[in-house]
């Protein structure tokens, strides 16, 4: 675990590691220049400066005359993609291959340099075009890149891969491991033990025919805060590991308003602001998936996050900078959930606030999390509920604080836990074990526990 | 499973008796079914024990494997079963009828109908797989050959038994599946899965309730277990003795004993055989009694299409299905597997008001009465003025959809209609949803009667629609790209080679 | 001996303790939410005989073509010193061909027993470790000893490789088919907790002797016959995760004094067996006894458990009884009569059954407006 | 009056029901009781039509016995191997290799007779069928058969000795193969069983040839040789020091003494 033991002075350890994260991506980047093998995996935890890698790849082989196509999952993705690449460098040359029906957003229309076209034809002469895996995968196999960067690898799934990996000779694959796998709403064993299955994440069904390419890590999260990094590392990457960025004292988070008396809720919010976690513990009861009392402790913590004039410090912001609602996410496993969530907060008049599931708070980042454990209220934890990812992600989106709402006796409902999933030949064992890491999860949480009235 | 549908499972247990979850029939039934009930040895990969078969209640054809662990006679079963149900589907394949062609496609011919085989349970189904695969590599000619049906019928298995994993499809089914889709009794899924039990919920003899029955089944001297695994019990104090009989009437050379031990083995085995049989039939009858779902017809025109294509297949000398699919082959059908289950749940919901029911509950969907119309609104932002109505509907259901949502009634599938403004069920009053339609109202300046719903109609609404997605683009097979291992090695047929174990096989 | 033990023993009643196997252990995972199974096996009771007296028993058995075949395949995999097994070991782990010695543990000089037998498997493994090479390769059903709940339990590997890559890996032999490399997942996962088992008992023997877990590797290797044939093929898996929650179960095992502290003073499922064996106790009172402790039933019990059936007699009219997933969708309340009563609209819901009676209720009118019943 | 042929075939199949329903109720006792009823009640069927079906069986011959006694077609099996084997293995080598199967059942109980023979008139048979010792504690080998004649370094199993010994099967069986004529299908069948499991024995799956198993078999052989060797010479020498005649033959009992001590 590359986990410092001894917590260096403010800014220092930023610079250290600092170095030893620039050190990774020169690495990556000379290793694109020599193009050993068929390609490279770079392997990136919560906030590690992934897009940064792929911004700057996507430029060092555009400006070494290779051209290069970027796919990425979500016109989301892309067009953050496609901003700071333009950003980057102002005088490239940069197609994005749209849908039909794709509407330019305006950080894209802002930059004269990106050609928008839904036709490949159109944008011959950009060294550098980015797109959707779905929509790449529709154009016609007739040109062939000599590169290709592919972000958010993990979350594609092995047959979207399979549709557009013709197009390309090498290609660079960057992810987050530790996030979700890609899923189908098909249940079937048919392909399982196939190195080939369908199902699996493109960059398994890669490796798994190429065990030869070199899987790199970034080795510095510049999201997590230190009060995170370590228990997220633990927990969810337990075999490469990662550092923060920043040290002990270099964030903090201070409320302007006094809190009137105490409450859990403003006890919770103030544990979180000064230790960078809080678990709000509702008493033990078996509840539907919206659970109302859960639902409404979410947006009462969000708003007395908002109300209480939230403001942070950080290497970003020396002089402070206010949370506001867009810096704050609220995260669910159901639908339902944030549904339930969203009126809540509608009823409470706040607006803008992120409540969404996990699927789809991946790669996002926030100042503010908070969490409905997908445990809480259970009786029974599923293979979905238990998933490593999830929680994963929910834990891994916060840059100074994260607050777990939760039913009391997650812990006795996971030692209750059959463990009797089927077992596959020839399919690799996968880790982390999402009940082993909601264990350690809920461990860590325990001294940062607030009990609801 | 959905809370609808939990709650009839809860109901069940209240009267003691299973609860319609369905009110029409979502799976196509044939005419002539065929039924098959196996029964495999315990401990064997795919070790065919018995078997009865027809497409005739009163006349069911017993076969019997006297040495189960006699490969000979292994594929001798083989060839007698195909002997029974190749002729059964080749029956089907002589008939066609013709389709006119549309717009690109060119006109064509499908078989008019299609065979259909009733096995008890999922496990008779994959019985059925296995066997499948166990004799559609096998060869007519050369070392240890089997008789030319065999490999035919390997290769139909396999392929009635591969379309078993598509949703909607109706030419192999297992019964407790048909059933649990239609009813739902007041036991686990886990018990659902011995037919006898699950019957016993759903049509309990006279004087009996759905858990007297249903405990009543669980005797396995009563009620044999419906296949293709028998009772230990059964193993061990009969079959092993009659199997030992056998052996030693062959022995000793005496004709009248072994003729003896094989009537006595072929009655034992009837016993395990016939209650399942006669439960088959009677799930069939059961299920005969709700009237067919509005798209079941559809389907099983697709499964038509299946058949069609497979005898193609074998007609022109084309190689058995591959052991695995390859990575090309598996990806297309992940897609059509997404597509058709889709496509499917959707079907049913629109077919069935009990099914819409669950979406109804989970928001996905929504119904109430119209209260308002104005069936000549004209939308004239646009350059020229575009009809488009407006209804509002006011309902009890839980309403999710956002503004905006573009939403589709079962009534008029080929009409959008997008919400225009919600109002949330408040203080004892019902939520009202005001919605535009657009599409399938002719080019007239007001929407002609019956293209749009009249004030007082009960209407429905639903997030989801059984639309035709277009398939996507995969690769060739040799064109498998270096992420997926490359082209795989195409098929060639390579002379069966057996081991030492599978040519004699003796166990001490 | 400690309370708890005292306790248990009482428990249990004047008969010889059930020891655990490694099935049994394996078990522990099964359902360890179960404070009836636990205490159980903890006491080491007959749960067969108990399920059989109150009139609730198991299936029987199994089907002897089952069990012959098992044994037959594991002794053709192993006839002439592991002829195939070594064939196999060779051509897909790589064991070197100089490693070819074979130690039957079967049996010490025409003794079998336990003792004796265990005490030999330390000699020798302990002997291949130690010295390394040409200090034993193939080891033949060894027999391991691991402490459950304070009682010793011997564990019978099929067998153990040694210079497998320079550690011991356990290797299971079963009998059900792996066809085009596919095999029923959850025999597999039966055959890989198994072996997690023992692996940790391999490791707990080596430690005694101070040898380091990374001796016995966490992969285990499985011997499967290949398709419809007799001829065995090899899997390596990995059981890392099984032991783990192994592990963990385990330690709970060795905290149920918490269990056995609530129960009721005195209580005791004790079948009074005569001299014959015949149990002379009243059925209603043993039955009465098992009661005294929770059982967290579920479906799933009925492949795992000889009590099932008395524990879904116990469980009828609840949701559990009809699976996790229908419980789940009915809000986690215990009983159907509360669940129709809920979607009756019949009274006021108590405040933390509010939102589950909105969506019975919603529930119960839209099947009755759907199948034309009056609300 | 004696029951019709009928009830009595009604009676034992109730009677069967009520084994199965027994063993469910998990009541083994009774289980058992019925069971010997139900034996009886098949045993007077049985019986009854027999009576029902006189006269003599259709082609019924005499089943085929053996050429030569058990002993001796073990005897010829080990010579052949020469070395120690298994009732499977002896037997299939007898039926490959010379005239007629010995059924494997039937092994079990030679070693003990012969040695009820030998303790009766020790060397009064001019051989004996006896035990393989282990090495370690010069015990009986489970379920191994050896040659009284045998040297006893042959006899002694030490932990290389089966895999050597299989490589010398090996060996012995190509020969002998190579001898005949038109070897049977059962002799090749053999032969290839034992290709399979030695490196470089088969060229390809489909047949083999006698010659490069021997050459394949002898090779890996040398590699075990030495080892082995010096283990079977050391135990030989202690058992020629440790053990009277008989136990020579058949093996010491004093297991339990030894590994007391382990």
């Amino acid at each position: 675990m590359r986990v410092p033991e001894l917590m260096p002075l403010p800014g220092e350890q930023a610079m250290a590691a600092g170095q030893r994260a620039e050190g990774a991506v020169a690495d990556v980047l000379a290793a694109l220049g020599r193009a050993t093998g068929r390609g490279i995996v770079v392997d990136s935890p919560p906030g590690a400066g992934k897009s940064a890698l792929v911004v700057r790849a996507a430029a060092d082989l555009a400006t070494a005359g290779e051209p290069v196509m970027v796919v990425a999952q979500t016109n989301e993705q892309v067009d953050d993609l496609t901003d700071r690449l333009a950003s980057n460098d102002p005088v490239l040359h940069i197609g994005r291959l749209s849908a039909q029906d794709y509407v330019t957003s305006p950080r894209i229309a802002r930059h004269g340099q990106v050609t928008v076209s839904s036709k490949l034809a159109s944008l011959t002469g950009c060294p550098v075009v980015l797109g959707t895996a779905a929509k790449w995968a529709t154009v016609g196999d007739d040109v062939s890149w000599p590169w290709a960067i592919v972000d958010e690898a993990y979350q594609m799934r092995s047959d979207l891969l399979l549709r557009i990996a013709g197009r390309f000779e090498r290609a660079l694959f960057v992810g987050d491991p530790g996030q979700l796998d890609p899923f189908s709403t098909v249940e079937t064993e048919r392909w399982t033990g196939l190195t080939w299955d369908p199902m699996q994440s493109a960059v398994a069904v890669l490796l798994r025919h190429n065990p030869d390419i070199e899987v790199r890590t970034l080795p510095v999260s510049w999201r997590l805060p230190a009060s995170a990094a370590r228990v997220v590392a633990e927990a969810f990457y337990p075999f490469s590991g990662f550092e923060a960025g920043t040290g002990p004292g270099d964030r903090r988070m201070e409320f302007s308003a006094r809190a009137f008396g105490s409450s859990p809720v403003d006890e919770a919010v103030e544990m979180a602001a000064s230790s960078g976690w809080a678990l709000y513990e509702l008493p033990a009861r078996h509840t539907l998936r919206t659970d109302g009392e859960a639902v409404s402790a979410c947006a009462a913590l969000a708003s007395r996050v908002l109300r209480r004039g939230a403001a942070t410090w950080s290497e970003r912001a020396p002089s402070g900078a206010p949370v506001t609602a867009d810096r704050i996410a609220i995260g669910t496993a159901h639908r339902d959930q944030a549904r339930a969530i969203r009126s809540a907060l509608g009823a409470m008049g706040l607006e803008g606030v992120a409540v969404d599931t996990a699927n789809r708070l991946q790669g996002r980042e926030f100042d503010v999390t908070i969490v409905l454990h997908p445990l809480s209220g259970r009786r029974d934890a599923t293979a979905f509920h238990l998933e490593a990812g999830r929680l994963c992600v929910l834990t891994s989106r916060h840059r100074h604080a994260c607050i777990v709402v939760a039913r009391t006796g997650i812990p006795e409902l996971l030692d209750a836990h059959p463990s009797t999933e089927p077992v596959h030949i020839n399919v690799p064992a996968k880790f982390p074990d999402g009940w082993e890491a909601n264990h350690a999860v809920m461990a860590h949480l325990a001294q940062w526990r607030v009990r609801a009235l | 499973m959905s809370t609808l549908v939990s709650l009839a499972r809860a109901q069940a247990v209240d009267v003691g008796r299973a609860q319609p979850v369905a009110t029409v029939r979502h799976v196509h039934l044939s005419g002539r079914p065929m039924m098959f009930v196996p029964l495999a040895l315990a401990g064997e990969a795919c070790a065919p024990l018995a078997a009865m078969v027809g497409d005739h209640p009163r006349a069911p054809q017993l076969l019997v494997v006297t040495q189960p662990r006699n490969r000979t006679q292994r594929f001798g079963f083989a060839a007698e079963l195909a002997d029974i149900v190749v002729p059964y589907i080749e029956g089907y394949l002589g008939d066609v009828e013709i389709l006119p062609g549309s717009g690109r496609r060119e006109p064509r011919t499908r078989c008019a109908d299609a065979p259909q085989i009733l096995m008890p349970n999922r496990a008779g189904v994959s019985f059925a797989r296995l066997l499948g695969r166990s004799t559609r590599f096998r060869r007519a000619e050369g070392d240890y050959a089997v008789p030319a049906t065999v490999p035919v019928l390997g290769r139909w298995l396999t392929f009635l038994a591969e379309r078993a994993e598509y949703p909607g499809s109706c030419l192999m089914l297992a019964a407790t599946d048909m059933l649990t889709m239609h009813w739902a009794t007041g036991q686990s899924p886990v018990e659902d899965l011995n037919l006898a039990a699950l019957l016993g919920w759903i049509d309990p003899p006279d004087g009996r309730t759905g858990p007297e029955a249903a405990l009543a089944a669980e005797d396995p001297v009563r009620w044999p277990p419906a296949g293709p695994a028998t009772d230990p019990t059964f193993d061990n104090e009969v079959l092993a003795r009659l199997i030992a009989a056998g052996n030693q009437a062959a022995a000793s050379g005496d004709d009248r004993a072994e003729r003896r031990a094989r009537v006595a083995l072929e009655q034992a085995l009837a016993s395990q055989l016939a209650p399942t049989w006669r439960l088959l039939w009677r799930a069939a009858d059961l299920l005969r009694g709700l009237p067919p779902g509005g798209h079941v017809a559809a389907r099983w025109d697709a499964d038509k299409d299946a058949v069609t294509w497979h005898a193609g297949q074998l007609r022109d000398g084309g190689p058995p299905q591959p052991r695995r699919d390859s990575a090309v082959t598996a990806a297309r059908r992940l897609a059509r597997l997404e597509r058709v289950q889709a496509a499917c749940a959707a079907q049913r919901a629109f077919d069935d008001p009990l099914v819409m029911a669950e979406h109804r509950l989970t928001g996905e969907a929504f119904a109430g009465e119209v209260v308002a119309v104005e069936p000549g609104r004209l939308d004239t932002s646009g350059r020229r003025a575009k009809l488009r109505p407006r209804v509002t509907v006011r309902t009890w259901d839980p309403v999710l959809v956002d503004e905006g949502a573009a939403l589709i009634s079962p009534a008029r599938p080929r009409q959008d209609a997008r919400v225009v403004s919600v109002a949330n069920a408040a203080d004892g009053q019902p939520a009202q949803v005001v919605l535009e339609l657009a599409g399938g109202m002719g080019h007239g300046r007001t929407a002609p009667a019956g293209t749009i719903p009249e004030v007082g109609d009960f209407d429905c609404y639903a997030t989801f629609s059984d639309g035709y997605q277009p398939p996507p683009a995969f690769p060739e097979l040799e064109q498998t790209p270096w992420t997926h291992g490359g082209p795989p090695v195409p098929y060639q047929p390579v002379p069966y080679q057996p081991t030492d174990e599978e040519a004699q096989e003796e166990w001490s | 001996m400690d309370s708890t033990g005292i306790r248990l023993d009482r428990i249990r009643g004047p008969v010889t303790p059930r020891n655990h196997s490694a099935r049994t252990i394996a078990a522990l995972s099964g359902n360890p939410g179960c404070a009836r199974r636990a205490v159980l096996d903890a006491a080491g009771v007959d749960k067969q005989g108990l399920a059989a007296h109150v009139g609730f028993p198991a299936m029987a058995g199994q089907s002897q073509f089952a069990i012959t075949r098992g044994n037959a395949f594991e002794a053709q995999v192993k006839a002439n010193g592991c002829a195939e097994l070594l064939t196999l070991l060779r051509e897909h782990l790589s064991l070197p061909i100089r490693e070819a010695s074979y130690d039957n543990l079967d049996e010490v000089g025409g003794n079998t027993s336990r003792e004796v037998r265990h005490a030999w498997t330390r000699r020798l493994l302990a002997r291949a470790a130690q010295s390394g090479d040409d200090a034993g390769t193939l080891f033949d059903h060894p027999l391991l000893c691991l402490r459950v709940g304070g009682r010793p339990a011997y564990l019978e590997p099929d067998l153990i490789a040694f210079q497998l890559s320079g550690r011991f890996h356990v290797t299971e032999i079963k009998s059900f088919s792996v066809i085009d490399g596919q095999a029923d997942g959850d025999k597999v996962a039966a055959a890989v907790i198994q072996s997690a088992v023992y692996v940790l008992a391999m490791r707990d023997l080596l430690a005694e002797m101070g040898i380091g877990p990374e001796s016995v590797a966490d992969q285990v290797v499985l011997v499967c016959p290949e398709n419809f044939s007799n001829r065995p093929s090899a899997a390596l898996l990995d059981v890392r995760k099984q032991m783990t929650v192994l592990r963990r179960q385990l330690s709970r095992l060795r905290r149920i004094d918490s269990l056995v502290d609530v129960l009721p003073p005195g209580l005791t499922f004790d079948l009074e067996l005569d001299r014959a064996g015949v149990p002379r106790r009243l059925p209603a009172a043993v039955a009465g006894a098992v009661r005294s402790v929770d059982a967290r039933y579920a479906p799933e019990c009925l492949a795992n458990c000889e009590m099932c059936f008395f524990c879904r007699d116990e469980a009828a009219g609840t949701t559990s009884a009809l699976g996790r997933a229908t419980r789940d969708d009915l809000g986690g309340i215990e009983h159907v009569a509360t669940v129709l009563h809920l979607a009756r609209g019949a009274g006021q819901p108590a405040d933390d059954q509010a939102e589950v009676a909105q969506l019975l209720r919603t529930a119960a009118r839209l099947r009755a407006e759907c199948l034309g019943e009056a609300v | 009056m004696p029951e019709s042929i009928e009830q009595l075939d009604q009676r034992a199949e109730e009677l069967r029901a009520q084994v199965r329903q027994a063993l469910l109720r998990g009541d083994r006792e009774g289980a058992r009781a019925l069971r010997g009823e139900l034996r009886r009640a098949e045993r007077a069927w049985h019986d009854a039509i027999e009576l029902d079906e006189p006269g003599p069986r259709a082609g019924n011959q005499a089943p085929r016995g053996p050429l030569l006694p058990l002993r001796e077609q073990v005897h010829q099996a080990l010579t052949l191997l020469t070395v120690p084997a298994g009732p499977r293995l002896i037997s299939s080598v007898h039926e490959a290799l010379f005239v007629g199967a010995i059924p494997a059942a039937r092994l079990t109980s030679v070693r003990r007779d012969e040695e009820r023979s030998f303790r009766t008139a020790p060397f009064a048979r001019p051989y004996y069928l006896c035990a393989a010792l282990t090495a370690d504690l010069l015990a009986p080998a489970r379920g191994l058969l050896a040659v009284s004649t045998w040297p006893m370094e042959r006899r002694v199993i030490g932990p290389l000795s089966p895999r050597a010994d299989y490589l010398t099967a090996a060996v012995q069986i190509a020969k002998n193969v190579q001898r005949i004529p038109m070897p049977s299908t059962d002799a090749m069948r053999l032969l290839w069983r034992f290709a399979v499991n030695i490196p470089g024995a088969t060229v390809e799956a489909a047949q083999v040839d006698p010659a490069a198993v021997a050459r394949a078999a002898q090779s890996e052989l040398e590699v075990h040789a030495n080892a082995d060797t010096k283990t079977r010479r050391s135990a030989a020498i202690r058992a020629r020091r440790q053990l009277d005649e008989a136990q020579q033959l058949f093996g010491s009992r004093l297991g339990t003494v030894l590994s007391a001590e382990a």
